[in-house]
């Protein structure tokens, strides 16, 4: 669409604070920086208006748009296919749909970056107790927490596990009582699913391992490690099939797996030769591996339980 | 009572009301009305239902404002529409729908309002120490720490009066505040307002009970359809001319010559429920039977028990020889019940609903609905017949009640009633606070039904009433019925003993 | 200050003041706009293109007041009985629970009788719901604003246990959510293509049907009689207790027949997030239609309207579209205050 | 851990006052309201804007009792509106309630986004500390429960007492309540019934301003959408729960937050793996509902409570 800028929207049932939402924010954002696209976003909209915002982008001519139709996925493949013009990339569990060539699915599959952080945790942990805090216990919160958890126990097979689902996604004062309480029960290292969860863990003086988001500039004294997701590589592959026109259902889910630079373990910054350097060493081999494709990580999307 | 009407004296006027006149809407509630109050007077302020008593006492009282005319209390004017500027100038006033609240103390109720906002203290040992001193000097006996929804209507009156007197207040306004009382709580109160007036308090005293007029007022204001019609010198005057001056023609007390029993329609043996014990009466065909007695002895009790709201605990009850199956509100209808409830407003009426559904209310399913659809039409046609029949005075079935005058609300009532030819009828206190006009109409509709057959169980704190209208006499006391007397076998002074008590304590 | 009723309201009385609360809000919604940076001037046309511009808008208007019908129907059922139901949120759950219990295979029926019996069962579950807190008023007076509004919590959070425990869909990819709902228990839709369904047929039939059983039968009447004056219902041997365990049965089984008609027209599945508050938003539905129930139709499309329209003018213009829930708001709040002034006037006694 | 070894545990009870001190400033703040006679529904949404009002404005530099004076007053501004039309206009209660809850809610996100348009994660406070009363904090068990808290916690408590004192023992109460119960008995009594609602209602919706305060200023240090998350609601419960008397009130609120903080730690218990977590979610809620079945005899609720009160209409 020669020299036209590609028009991008957003479409978020949470506000763009959310952590999962505001990688896909910020790389749209980033894109529209650089010039590449021109982006708008509504956030916190309700499932039942989800569809009618979609349209309504659509009707507007945008070309492509960004969003999460985990709770509307028929209604957004109906939309989808009312506009055959426009491209859909869109937060789903479900595959991409033949039937439905201009809409293609993604989500956050950063269990690689989740299981290098969970190795670090594990060396990081001198109890062997670690707490882990999430707010619902949905596929993409279950996948990441099993695959920190397998990390963790390469270095402490018996590693004991608390869970604990605090039936919200933003309540951070609820998050941090609930990982004072897990403090008390013992617990010296946090997995900080939710905001909240290392403020506590700052308090008391133990460690804390960011999910999805890079926290550690916020806890330089806490934070060890974060896995985050970069969705930088999902948008500029759709942006680039969009522009040349080869845009079609694919699954983008790929796109957020290490190998693709979807997602990284952060820099270990305040914590750079303070973690053991046999973790260190496993973390790169492994690395390496999981970006040749020789090691795996487990994809488990069962709700995780206390050990 | 000499004694009394000689503390009127003349003087500067302690309140003067010139040429007030108050619309609502349409209606022109007070037109034109002036007069002025003395220290040490009383004025009766008489009227039928709907004349414009209250609103010139809450003109006066500074809670409504006046369209036209001027306020003045002790020769200055009072600022209009403030009722803290009438209280603090000495005004005080007993509203005819009581102004408590129930959840709180009595010395709360007092205390309120009469401190600044901003003290750190309420000090309640004060404030009960001056209610207690009050309420020995005017005879005003009540327990200041009681809570308000606990006490009897007298002693809510007395909690009222209080408040007034609490303030120093040099002038009292009561507005009908006898039409709830019994006849010794009137004549307590008469003491306690002839105690005020030889304290030099000045009184405006609203009633429909013209001998109350006569024996407490120095002069009397007439009112009908908003104006000031007559004044009178008490002594210039007497209750037959104040009650044809106010109705604007004459007026007659029906005449209800006693009658012999007919077949018992409903008996009681040993009954007992709620407050009521062992309690054994014989409604009779063709007879009105009265229940004399102080209230809250058992009337509520024995009258919802008929009326099927409340069940018996023991004991048994007939109705025509047979002691039915099961018995409630509606069985009771059913079975030819008429009642006339105490409270006219609360559970006789459903305010915000219009004539026809009031007039229907205990009749919509057996003869104004079919499989649960409602006949509307018959039912307004009922209602157009009862508005005539009963001579309710409103603009149509389709006004809200609330809009009515007690009296005409009384009558709907009534005629909701007697228009299913009830066997037998219940009428507690069925002529409470209504005019002479109103009283006399109830009465003889009461009457009338006897005439046609109907056993009537007349309930009421008024001897008078009592004496006047009915065949045969219980007393009731502590929840407990004496036997019956005819009418004229007991002395009013002999009747007083029983509602005592007395008769009781050898009975038992 | 006194409120005095104007007996004969003439008609620029009874048009002004509501005329005048629009305008008002419509100009708050500009300023707001200009702070963000939006153009002030094209927000009352968006608004009107983005509610009822097209087709498509117009019937997104009627799809977003669908569920508000019930809700409000149920709400003012429920308040003319002076039955305070906070909790037609629970309700509505309920019925969508149903509707995925019995329509997602357990019953393999012809739709014109499937459709049928999902709705009934819907209707109970939200019935049984309300019914509760019903009980616990009459039987331990116990308040039924707090019930209901606690069982809002406690529902949603069952619900939740529900969709990832016995009702997650198995095909669901773990995500909590039920499975979809067979063909034939999906209400077809009134145009092709256009998400418009049934359920808003249904809703106004409900409205015409409690505006018929307020007016014409007995049990409105009575339903009416407990709401004025308890006392005096029970006097004149209406059978309170019943009357409002049957109001709580009504008032729960429209709530739910929202819920109903949310899976099984528009999203073929239940997640926890079915409602955005349409339990509270229909308690302001019914008080701006002053609980008369031909009234909630008006009052919901009122509130569809300014809600989707500032909505996508919000989107259009490039403000927040928070600023829809703030137009709304003031347009509700501003709308109730114009209601008033067209029945009363303020006196100065 | 047993459950008896978490009751004992002053942590435990330390969390269960913490947890309630925001609810303790809303359930006073609503508390008072309805003494006067009004339903504030509206609790929800100005605890939302308190959050917002206190935290924003220490972030642009206020001292934090400037914050909170701050989020008071944004929570009387509401107040006002509230009170303004649900008292001389007589609107329901249920409408002006559940308006202002939408309005003070989307007021607040929107000046959000508008202030703060490009961040992704919302910035920090420097928020209250917890502040150890000196020898009182020693008292085993209670001491750390009690006398650890923070600032805002002891002034919830301060609230509480003083809302107390206040209602039952001046001049000033006795009006509040008494028009909460006969609107017409106050304004008998000289006193404009119009006043002493509004006021009741401003003040009220301060209080609960400072509770949504209290969370994004003492129990966490940064605002975040939906983070009152419905403990309005709650509030609205306890007042009932604690029939209306500041006191009671406050056990109620503790022995609310007592159950969430339990929650939480029965949660990664051995009966954590075989419970639903939403079961213990609800525990609170039920729990609530069964102490309401129990004492629900005794409560008094205030007799004008919802009745508009209009001179001259009957
Ligand atoms: N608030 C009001 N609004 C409209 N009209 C009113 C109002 N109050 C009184 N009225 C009108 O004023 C007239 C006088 O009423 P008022 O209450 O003063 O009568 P009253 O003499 O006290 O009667 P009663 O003996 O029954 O107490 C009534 O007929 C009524 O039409
Ligand atoms: N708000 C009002 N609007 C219209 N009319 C009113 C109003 N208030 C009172 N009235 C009128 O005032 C008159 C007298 O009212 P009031 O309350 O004194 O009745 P009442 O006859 O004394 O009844 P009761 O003694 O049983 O209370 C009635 O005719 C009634 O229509
Ligand atoms: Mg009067
Ligand atoms: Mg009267």
């Amino acid at each position: 669409q020669d020299g036209k800028l590609l028009k991008v929207a957003g479409i978020y049932t949470v506000p763009v604070e959310q952590q999962w939402v505001s990688r896909i924010h910020i790389a749209a954002t980033a894109a529209q920086e650089a010039g590449d696209i021109e982006y708008t976003y509504s956030e916190n909209t309700a499932n039942t208006d989800y569809p009618r915002v979609m349209r309504e982008y659509a009707e507007q001519g945008y070309d492509l748009i960004v969003g999460e139709i985990f709770g509307v996925e028929a209604e957004a493949r109906e939309v989808a296919a009312d506009y055959p013009d426009v491209a859909f990339l869109m937060g789903s569990s479900f595959k991409e749909d033949p039937a439905v060539p201009n809409l293609s699915v993604f989500d956050n599959y950063i269990q690689d970056a989740s299981y290098l952080s969970g190795i670090i945790a594990g060396a990081m942990s001198e109890n062997g107790k670690i707490g882990m805090v999430g707010g619902f216990p949905i596929p993409e919160v279950n996948r990441l927490m099993h695959a920190f958890m397998a990390g963790a126990k390469e270095m402490k097979p018996d590693m004991e596990f608390q869970v604990s689902f605090i039936g919200s996604w933003f309540d951070p004062p609820k998050a941090k009582e609930t990982a004072y309480a897990m403090i008390e029960n013992g617990a010296d290292l946090l997995y900080a699913e939710r905001f909240g969860v290392s403020d506590a863990a700052a308090e008391k003086g133990i460690l804390a391992i960011g999910n999805v988001i890079d926290t550690q500039p916020d806890y330089p004294e806490t934070v060890v490690a974060s896995a985050i997701w970069h969705f930088e590589p999902t948008l500029n592959a759709a942006i680039a099939k969009v522009k040349d026109g080869t845009f079609t259902a694919e699954d983008y889910g790929i796109y957020s797996f290490m190998k693709e630079g979807g997602c990284s373990l952060a820099p270990y910054g305040t914590f750079e030769g303070k973690i053991p350097q046999e973790a260190l060493d496993l973390v790169a081999e492994r690395e390496a591996a999981i970006k040749s494709g020789e090691y795996v990580v487990e994809i488990n999307d069962e709700e995780p339980k206390s050990s | 009572m000499t004694a009394l009407r000689m503390g009127a004296e003349r003087g500067d006027p302690v309140l003067r009301m010139q040429g007030i006149t108050k619309r609502f809407g349409s209606v022109t509630a007070n037109e034109d009305i002036s007069f002025s109050l003395h220290k040490g007077e009383v004025i009766a302020l008489l009227g039928e239902n709907g004349a414009g008593k209250t609103t010139l006492m809450n003109i006066l009282f500074g809670q409504y404002l006046a369209d036209e005319g001027m306020v003045e209390a002790f020769g200055k004017p009072l600022p209009a529409g403030a009722p803290r500027a009438a209280l603090d100038a000495g005004v005080g006033m007993v509203h005819q729908h009581f102004t408590l609240a129930d959840n709180l103390t009595v010395w709360e109720n007092i205390a309120l309002g009469t401190q600044g906002l901003g003290a750190f203290s309420l000090r309640p040992a004060r404030v009960k120490d001056k209610i207690r001193d009050l309420s020995a000097r005017f005879h005003l006996s009540v327990d200041p720490d009681a809570r308000v929804g606990a006490l009897t209507v007298g002693e809510r009156q007395r909690v009222e009066i209080l408040k007034a007197l609490y303030r120093e207040a040099k002038v009292l306004i009561l507005d009908e505040p006898t039409a709830v009382l019994t006849p010794q709580e009137t004549d307590a109160l008469f003491a306690t307002l002839r105690e005020a007036i030889s304290m030099g308090l000045s009184i405006v005293f609203i009633s429909h009970k013209l001998h109350e007029v006569m024996a407490i007022a120095h002069r009397v204001l007439v009112l009908r359809h908003g104006r000031l019609v007559a004044e009178r010198g008490i002594g210039d005057t007497s209750a037959e001319e104040l009650a044809s001056i106010m109705v604007g023609g004459e007026v007659r007390a029906p005449d209800v010559p006693a009658m012999p029993a007919g077949p018992a329609l409903l008996t009681l043996s040993k009954a007992s429920a709620g407050v009521l014990q062992d309690v054994n009466l014989s409604l009779n065909a063709g007879q009105i039977t009265g229940i004399a007695g102080v209230s809250g002895n058992g009337q509520g009790a024995l009258s919802d028990l008929i009326s099927g709201v409340l069940s018996l605990q023991s004991g048994e009850m007939q109705i025509a020889g047979q002691t039915p199956a099961q018995w409630d509100a509606r069985t009771a209808i059913a079975h030819g019940v008429g009642r006339i409830p105490e409270d006219r407003h609360k559970t006789g009426t459903i305010a915000d609903f219009d004539l026809t559904e009031n007039a229907i209310l205990e009749t919509y399913q057996t003869d104004f609905a079919r499989a649960g659809w409602m006949d509307w039409t018959k039912a307004r046609r009922h209602t157009e017949h009862l508005i005539q029949t009963y001579d309710v005075r409103c603009p149509g079935p389709d006004t809200r009640i609330r809009l009515l005058s007690g009296g005409n609300m009384q009558k709907l009532i009534l005629g909701r009633v007697l228009e299913e030819n009830p066997q037998i009828i219940v009428a507690n206190q069925p002529v409470r606070g209504l005019d002479i006009g109103a009283v006399n109409y109830v009465h003889a509709r009461l009457a009338a039904a006897r005439e046609s057959g109907s056993a009537i169980l007349l309930i009421s704190e008024d001897l008078d009433e009592i004496m006047k209208l009915s065949d045969k006499i219980h007393v009731i006391s502590e929840g407990r019925l004496s036997p019956a007397f005819q009418r004229g076998a007991l002395t009013v002074a002999e009747l007083g003993k029983w509602m005592a008590g007395q008769g009781f304590a050898h009975a038992s | 200050m006194r409120l005095e009723a104007i007996s004969q309201p003439s008609v620029s009385r009874r048009i002004f003041p509501p005329m005048l609360a629009i305008v008002a809000s419509f100009v708050i919604a500009a300023l707001l706009a200009q702070i963000a940076g939006g153009n002030p001037f094209a927000v009352f046309g968006l608004i009107f293109k983005g509610a009822l511009g097209s087709q498509f808008a117009l019937l997104e208007t009627l799809n977003r007041a669908t569920p508000l019908i019930f809700t409000g129907l149920a709400v003012a059922v429920a308040f003319r009985a002076k039955l305070w139901n906070i909790g037609a949120e629970a309700q509505l759950y309920a019925g969508a629970v149903i509707t995925v219990v019995l329509g997602t295979g357990a019953l393999a029926w012809p739709a014109p009788v499937l459709l049928p019996t999902l709705a009934i069962g819907a209707a109970l579950a939200g019935a049984i719901v309300l019914l509760i807190p019903a009980m616990l008023k009459t039987r331990f007076g116990v308040d039924e604003v707090v019930t209901t509004l606690l069982f809002n919590f406690i529902f949603l959070l069952f619900v939740s246990y529900l969709l990832e425990g016995p009702l997650k869909d198995p095909m669901g990819m773990g995500w909590p959510k039920s499975a979809r709902l067979i063909p034939e228990a999906r209400l077809p839709r009134i145009v092709e293509g256009l998400r418009l369904h049934w359920g808003f047929a249904l809703a106004l039939i409900c409205a015409v049907a409690i505006w018929v059983i307020d007016r014409k039968t007995t049990l409105g009447f009575e339903m009416r009689a407990v709401g004025q004056n308890p006392e005096a219902a029970r006097f004149a041997g209406i059978p309170v207790t019943k009357v409002i365990l049957k109001t709580a049965l009504l008032s729960g089984g429209l709530a739910a027949l929202g819920g109903f008609s949310e899976v099984a027209g528009l999203k073929g599945s239940l997640t926890l997030d079915l409602s955005p508050g349409f339990g509270y938003t229909g308690i302001v539905v019914a008080m701006l239609a002053l609980l008369n129930p031909l009234g909630v139709v008006a009052a919901a499309l009122f509130v569809a309207i300014i809600f989707v329209g500032a909505d996508s003018m919000s989107r259009a213009i490039g403000v927040p579209t928070y600023l829809a829930d703030i137009m709304l708001a003031s347009a509700l709040l501003l709308m109730v205050l114009a209601i008033l002034f067209t029945k009363f006037r303020v006196r100065r006694d | 851990m047993e459950l008896l070894d978490i009751l004992l545990s002053a942590s435990f009870w330390a969390a269960a006052i913490r947890i309630a001190s925001p609810l303790i400033f809303a359930t006073i703040g609503e508390l008072i309201c309805e003494r006067a006679g009004v339903l504030n529904l509206g609790i929800e949404g100005i605890m939302v804007a308190g959050a917002f009002a206190g935290w924003i404005s220490v972030w642009a530099g206020l001292p934090l009792w400037g914050g909170v004076a701050v989020a008071m007053f944004v929570g009387m501004a509401f107040g006002l509106l509230h009170s303004v039309l649900s008292v001389p206009f007589g609107l329901s209660q249920h409408v002006v309630g559940v308006g202002i809850t939408l309005l003070a809610t989307s007021v607040t996100f929107y000046t959000y986004r508008v202030v703060l348009p490009e961040v992704s994660s919302p910035p920090k406070i420097e928020a209250f500390q917890p502040f150890e009363i000196p020898l009182l904090s020693d008292i085993p068990l209670l001491g750390p429960a009690l006398f650890s808290q923070t600032p805002l916690t002891y002034a919830a408590f301060v609230v509480a007492a003083l809302t107390a004192f206040v209602l039952f023992r001046t001049p000033l109460g006795l009006a509040v309540r008494a028009a909460g119960e006969n609107p017409s008995a106050v304004a008998a009594q000289g006193l404009s019934v119009t006043a002493i609602r509004m006021g009741a209602v401003v003040v009220g919706s301060g209080l609960m301003a400072v509770g949504g305060a209290f969370l994004t200023m003492s129990a966490f240090d940064s605002f975040f959408f939906d983070m009152v998350g419905g403990r309005g609601w709650i509030c609205i419960a306890l007042v009932v729960f604690g029939a209306w008397r500041p006191g009671k009130a406050l056990l109620g609120a503790i022995l609310f937050a007592a159950f969430d903080a339990l929650q939480i730690r029965v949660q990664q218990t051995s009966l954590g793996t075989v419970i639903p977590y939403q079961i213990f979610l609800m525990m609170p809620y039920v729990l609530s509902i069964l102490a309401l079945v129990l004492m629900s005899r005794s409560a008094q609720v205030p007799a004008a409570l919802m009745v508009p009160f209009n001179k001259g209409t009957r």
